[in-house]
């Protein structure tokens, strides 16, 4: 037998491996766009929904608002620290808004604010931040997760629970966020793979914010986009104006839809900048220049909706007052509920390390009370 | 309730027995990792699960540890209660972060609100043949870890009950399968299980004056054979069975030490910074008084797991045992 | 300023920033073929190196005795247990042979055969696999890593090795290989990522033989291939016929090539099967059926060449036995050579733990050594 | 030799001096890790390498822990000395099974024909107002694994001369820097070091007849401060630095342990399967008749590393310590 005569010889040749492993050829679909996806500035903006888009307004200037009060908490020494988000509202407002009250967001130690815009009370969210116990909610009551502060580890478990309320039945999508220093790390990886294998209905949100710290993007990764990523995953990868609130709503709430309908995962990169330093403990001009970050405030997330929106007759003077009024209610709320001192319990440091205290936590408890009995004598 | 006929001899079915009731029952109860499907594990401890229960239920995952303990955080977020294989000791570690970073805490950063009851078993331990990376005797590392429960079963009876209390808990659970023992055998009916022993309990597996051994795993029936022997030096043996290393049950073994004044911590892990260290400091510190002589302990060297060819030097075995209680100064 | 004042507004409007992390939109050639490169029985055979060829069978036919032998090893008990290549040596060979002398292998616990194309002794390749120490042979001296059962932790180390020796000024190329199962886990990620960023001289080949163990790639990955990976690192993406040991030889040989000049890593990836067990302690009728294997034995890689050679008169009768004769000739001595015990020093136990022994092990030593005397007095 | 100026007075800055000082010996020593090159680390540690020796010697590095390490693996396997950050120790677990399959085991594995010369610097420890994971006492986990060494300074001085012996050193180092010592100062004149010592050596640093203090890193000056106060209670207490745990110096311990007749060990890992458990243990193998008490511990509680507003209740003090003493059984 030679070779011409092996069957089905010729370009196409191949034995038929069972279809589970074949492999298969609808790669293109799969490409993000090459350039960001925006909407406002563009045409698409004729179709912008006004309710939502006040709505936004509204959330970017309590968000710009709340960013600048909880540094200024730092500064006051009543946060330990905070890694602010002036610049990515955009980002932060459209993931929490996009999601159904049964829908579940899982923030990075960034997202502070993603969760206050989806209604957590802001003392609540950083609770963690000002030193006291790390998550001041019950992540149940409000299907949003404990901030994630080890990089990336978030991911997966938005996939485990994503893909435990399908098994239930349930309707109910996860969010996941994550920056683009996070998607270098293994877990991205991993729960990429595990989302698009199980088709969970779970969105990746990254927030491409050009740093990682100190670490620019190049350092990072020499993929074309971080949306790109998708495509080794058999994932849908979007790329989107992180700064372009309408445009990342849109894109978001696609793929929402999407992980809703049965569709499975989506990777969205958001192309954003974050305006200050790492945290109010760096030093931003150590590894970025002035004209950068000028460069950006040209293209500032508040700004350019508060345009569109009053050249479009969508918001007036009157809307823009109202908003800033409630943001500044809200900060100084926040502010007076800040400056009081939390009241923690050292007992507390036993519990909850278990359903039942061991005997030895019993032990170091009753030494710490006898400790604190003394102190209080004396 | 589940109506195959097998009757459970060896500790590894007795496992799979453990998994089949507790899935029956508990409709939340979900086993996953690589090959624990179609296959039933490479131990065959989870054999016949995924056709019981669907796929669903008992999932081939992708080969990512850390996404599986990962993926199982986020099922126990939502109210499952997942049992996850890691497939040897060695290639649990890649989940360590996951395991340290959130599973051993988050009851602990939600105040309560977010309980984990996740079950990870890990077959450990040599004596096998293993080669590299399939032997390890990893217990130090979770013991050192706040927030998680350490449990090990050494008889086939105990392989049951522990199973199914590590499931039922509230708590992640870290689950130590000894390797060397899945084929150990036992009269034990499954369809009459013992009652399931909660966990953080230890028992005195023999009783003694002399001295006591104390051990778990793999090495208890070690240190059973090591008492026998034992008699004929004239030396007669206690040997308890701590069972669960987290929590470490110490009225139980200090009772024992305080009955016969000396004690022996036996185990395969290594020495340097290994379980038996913590034990032998509790003991002393709680039983000073009572002590003829130092505690002792024979455990694996402070080496990399050596080659098949070389482990029996390695493993803690009855010659080692009697000569360290040689060693319990008895001259005094 | 209305929106359409706004500098550069439009649809590719975007503010500057630096080009370091601006989105690089050269995303399509990235893309792997939709089908697998092959070369035996397609016009591409015209342009075969019957040297390189006849060298290729040889070690094909080499290979194959080897997988045998070793498996009869195992029953005999001569060998602890071994993972077999049979059906996929094409891989193996390829790989060995597309290095140059100064080049690093990084086999995956799978690939003592590679090892061995590459010149190491079979004895000291199966050291581990018969229970004796791990590496049997200096890693340096062969410039073949240790066997990697840890999967794909081995990847980043062939990345760090590659970026060293380029940060030297060596021309040193590392292959690193990894099965289908592997590249789900988080190391892989990692490396590849590294890899790209520092431009290091890496070719990753992934075997993809359908299984890890009992799991097959339906339920490992949803990308179209595994080839498709390679876009979300910004490296090309190979997709090979891995059965096809001309094409395999040939797709490497390109990718090193490429990484040897300068244009950084390759992602390959080879489509094969692997005909036996997972080892010889597995039973694969537990999660395949006869079928396919019986189909992927008629895309057997040493038929493959075997026919194509011959029906090109590259090779003869004569040839083919010489081949065999010498494959007998390796497998006799192979056997003759396992049969007799190895002798391993338990004393050993205590080398090579640290540079210098500490006093804990030197204590520990001497009890073992008090222990082998008073076992070899009675 | 580096013509810098500066004179270093801080922790911090002896160790970038150490940094900057094994480069400029020695170009097989390689940088790497998170925002060490043009931010100069976290820390501050590595700032001005980068500048110094250029991106290559001191590279920043994607956010990946176990891509850095199992890189610095590769490097090393080809002959250079690479010095990892991990920038805190909690974000060192990603890297966990790079470093316990691969870089302890590789001198083992490959008969010695293929050590890794990595020195892996971990900044350790709470007492910085550090929220969650950021406060960690990870040392059981090093300490536990055989194959690698693991050295932490509790001085200016210290830190410098480990520092450099690690780097120096051809085994795999895990370099635990206390970081709430990082601004401690010392009059110590970097142009002068003092002479390296070596891995492994404890060091008394007060002596002491009535006790002994057993601690190392940021305990020290903790035990230093309750040895002075001590002296009004009428103790006179010595203080032992390990300042490595691994080799761990048994016989200079064992020596003061032996003058003293009592010893409380005292650090901020949490006390179950902590280091203390296994040099209690020891000391009480090698002191047992010199013993007048029990070794008793003094550590951070069994709990996940808490909030910042209650650290001070978790970490040792000098109340606690003294309490402690006075516990070591003075009446007998
Ligand atoms: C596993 C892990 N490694 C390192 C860190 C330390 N760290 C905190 S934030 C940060 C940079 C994160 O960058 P990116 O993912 O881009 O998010 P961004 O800060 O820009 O929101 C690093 C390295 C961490 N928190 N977790
Ligand atoms: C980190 C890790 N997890 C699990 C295992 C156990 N294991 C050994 S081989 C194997 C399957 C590997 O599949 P694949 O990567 O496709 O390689 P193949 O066996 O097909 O060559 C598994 C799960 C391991 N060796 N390492
Ligand atoms: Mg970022
Ligand atoms: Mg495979």
């Amino acid at each position: 037998m030679t070779v011409q005569e092996l069957p089905g010889a010729g370009a196409s040749y191949r034995p038929t491996p069972p279809p589970s492993w074949r492999p298969r050829t609808e790669a293109a679909p799969l490409l993000p766009d090459a350039e960001p996806y925006r909407v406002l500035g563009t045409p698409a903006a004729d179709k912008l929904d006004p309710e939502l888009m006040r709505r936004c307004y509204a959330e970017l200037v309590r968000g710009r608002r709340y960013n600048a009060q909880a540094t200024a908490l730092t500064r006051q020494g009543r946060l330990a620290v905070y890694p602010s988000t002036v610049g990515q509202e955009a980002c932060e407002i459209a993931a929490a808004l996009v999601l159904a009250e049964q829908d579940w967001l899982f923030p990075s130690y960034r997202d502070t604010l993603a969760a206050v815009a989806r209604g957590l009370d802001p003392v609540q969210a950083l609770t963690l931040l000002r030193g006291d116990w790390h998550t001041g909610y019950d992540p149940r009551e409000h299907r949003i997760a404990p901030l994630s502060t080890p990089l990336a580890t978030q991911l997966p478990h938005a996939v485990g629970l994503a893909h435990a309320a399908r098994l239930r039945g349930d309707d109910v999508v996860a969010l996941a966020m994550v920056g683009d220093g996070g998607t270098s790390e293994g877990d991205f990886h991993e729960a990429l793979n595990f989302a698009a294998v199980w088709q969970a209905p779970v969105v990746f949100l990254v927030q491409n914010n050009g740093f990682a710290i100190s670490v620019p993007l190049a350092k990072q990764t020499a993929a074309p986009t971080l949306a790109h990523k998708g495509v080794g995953y058999g994932m849908p990868g979007r790329l989107v104006d992180g700064n372009d609130v309408a445009a990342v709503h849109e894109v978001l709430a696609e793929a929402v839809h999407r992980a809703r309908t049965g569709g499975g995962p989506t990777l969205v990169e958001a192309i954003t900048y974050r305006m200050d330093a790492h945290t109010n403990a760096d030093d931003a001009t150590r590894y970025r220049d002035d004209d950068e970050v000028a460069a950006w405030k040209e293209h500032d997330p508040v700004e350019l909706l508060e345009r569109e929106l009053t050249a479009r007759g969508i918001l007036d003077e009157a809307g823009i007052e109202a908003a800033k009024d409630a943001a500044e209610t809200m900060a100084a709320a926040l502010r007076e509920r800040m400056n009081a001192d939390p009241v923690l319990d050292p007992m507390d440091l036993f519990a909850h390390v278990y359903a039942e205290q061991t005997g030895r936590l019993r032990e170091q408890a009753a030494m710490l009370r006898a400790e604190l009995d003394a102190e209080a004598q004396g | 309730m589940t109506t195959v006929a097998v009757k459970p001899a060896t500790m590894a079915q007795a496992l799979g027995r453990a998994l089949r009731d507790a899935m029956a029952e508990d409709p939340t109860v979900h086993v996953m990792g690589e090959d624990v499907g179609t296959l039933g594990g490479v131990f065959r401890i989870t054999d016949g699960l995924a056709k019981e229960f669907g796929e669903e239920r008992c999932t081939d995952t992708p080969l990512a540890e850390a996404g599986i303990l990962g993926a199982a955080v986020g099922m126990a977020m939502y109210g499952l209660r997942p049992v996850v294989e890691m497939q040897f000791d060695a290639f649990a570690y890649p989940a360590f972060e996951q395991l340290i970073s959130h599973v051993s805490r988050m009851r602990n950063r939600t105040r309560g609100a977010m309980p984990l009851p996740i079950t990870i078993r890990v077959p450990y331990g040599g004596g096998i043949g293993g080669v590299e990376h399939h032997s390890d005797s990893s217990e130090a590392y979770y013991v050192a870890t706040p927030g998680l429960h350490v449990v090990t079963p050494a008889t086939v009876e105990d392989a049951y009950g522990l199973l199914r209390a590590s499931i039922a808990s509230d708590d992640p659970v870290v689950f130590l399968e000894p390797k060397r023992l899945y084929w150990s055998k036992s009269e034990w009916n499954p369809d009459t299980p013992a009652a399931v022993p909660g966990i953080g309990k230890a028992l005195v597996r023999r009783a003694g004056t002399s001295a006591t051994l104390i051990t778990y795993g793999p090495s208890l029936p070690v240190c059973l054979e090591a008492a026998e022997a034992a008699r004929e030096e004239g030396w007669d043996l206690e040997v308890v069975d701590l069972r669960s290393l987290v929590p470490f049950d110490e009225d139980t073994v200090v009772a024992s030490v305080r009955r016969t004044g000396r004690a022996v911590v036996v185990h395969e892990a290594n020495g340097f910074g290994g379980p038996g260290a913590e034990i032998a400091a509790r003991i002393t510190e709680r039983c000073f008084h009572h002590l003829e002589a130092p505690v002792l302990r024979v455990t694996g060297f402070d080496i990399p797991y050596p080659p098949p060819m070389l482990e029996k030097h390695h493993l803690p075995g009855v010659d080692r045992i009697l000569d360290t209680v040689a060693r319990l100064q008895w001259e005094n």
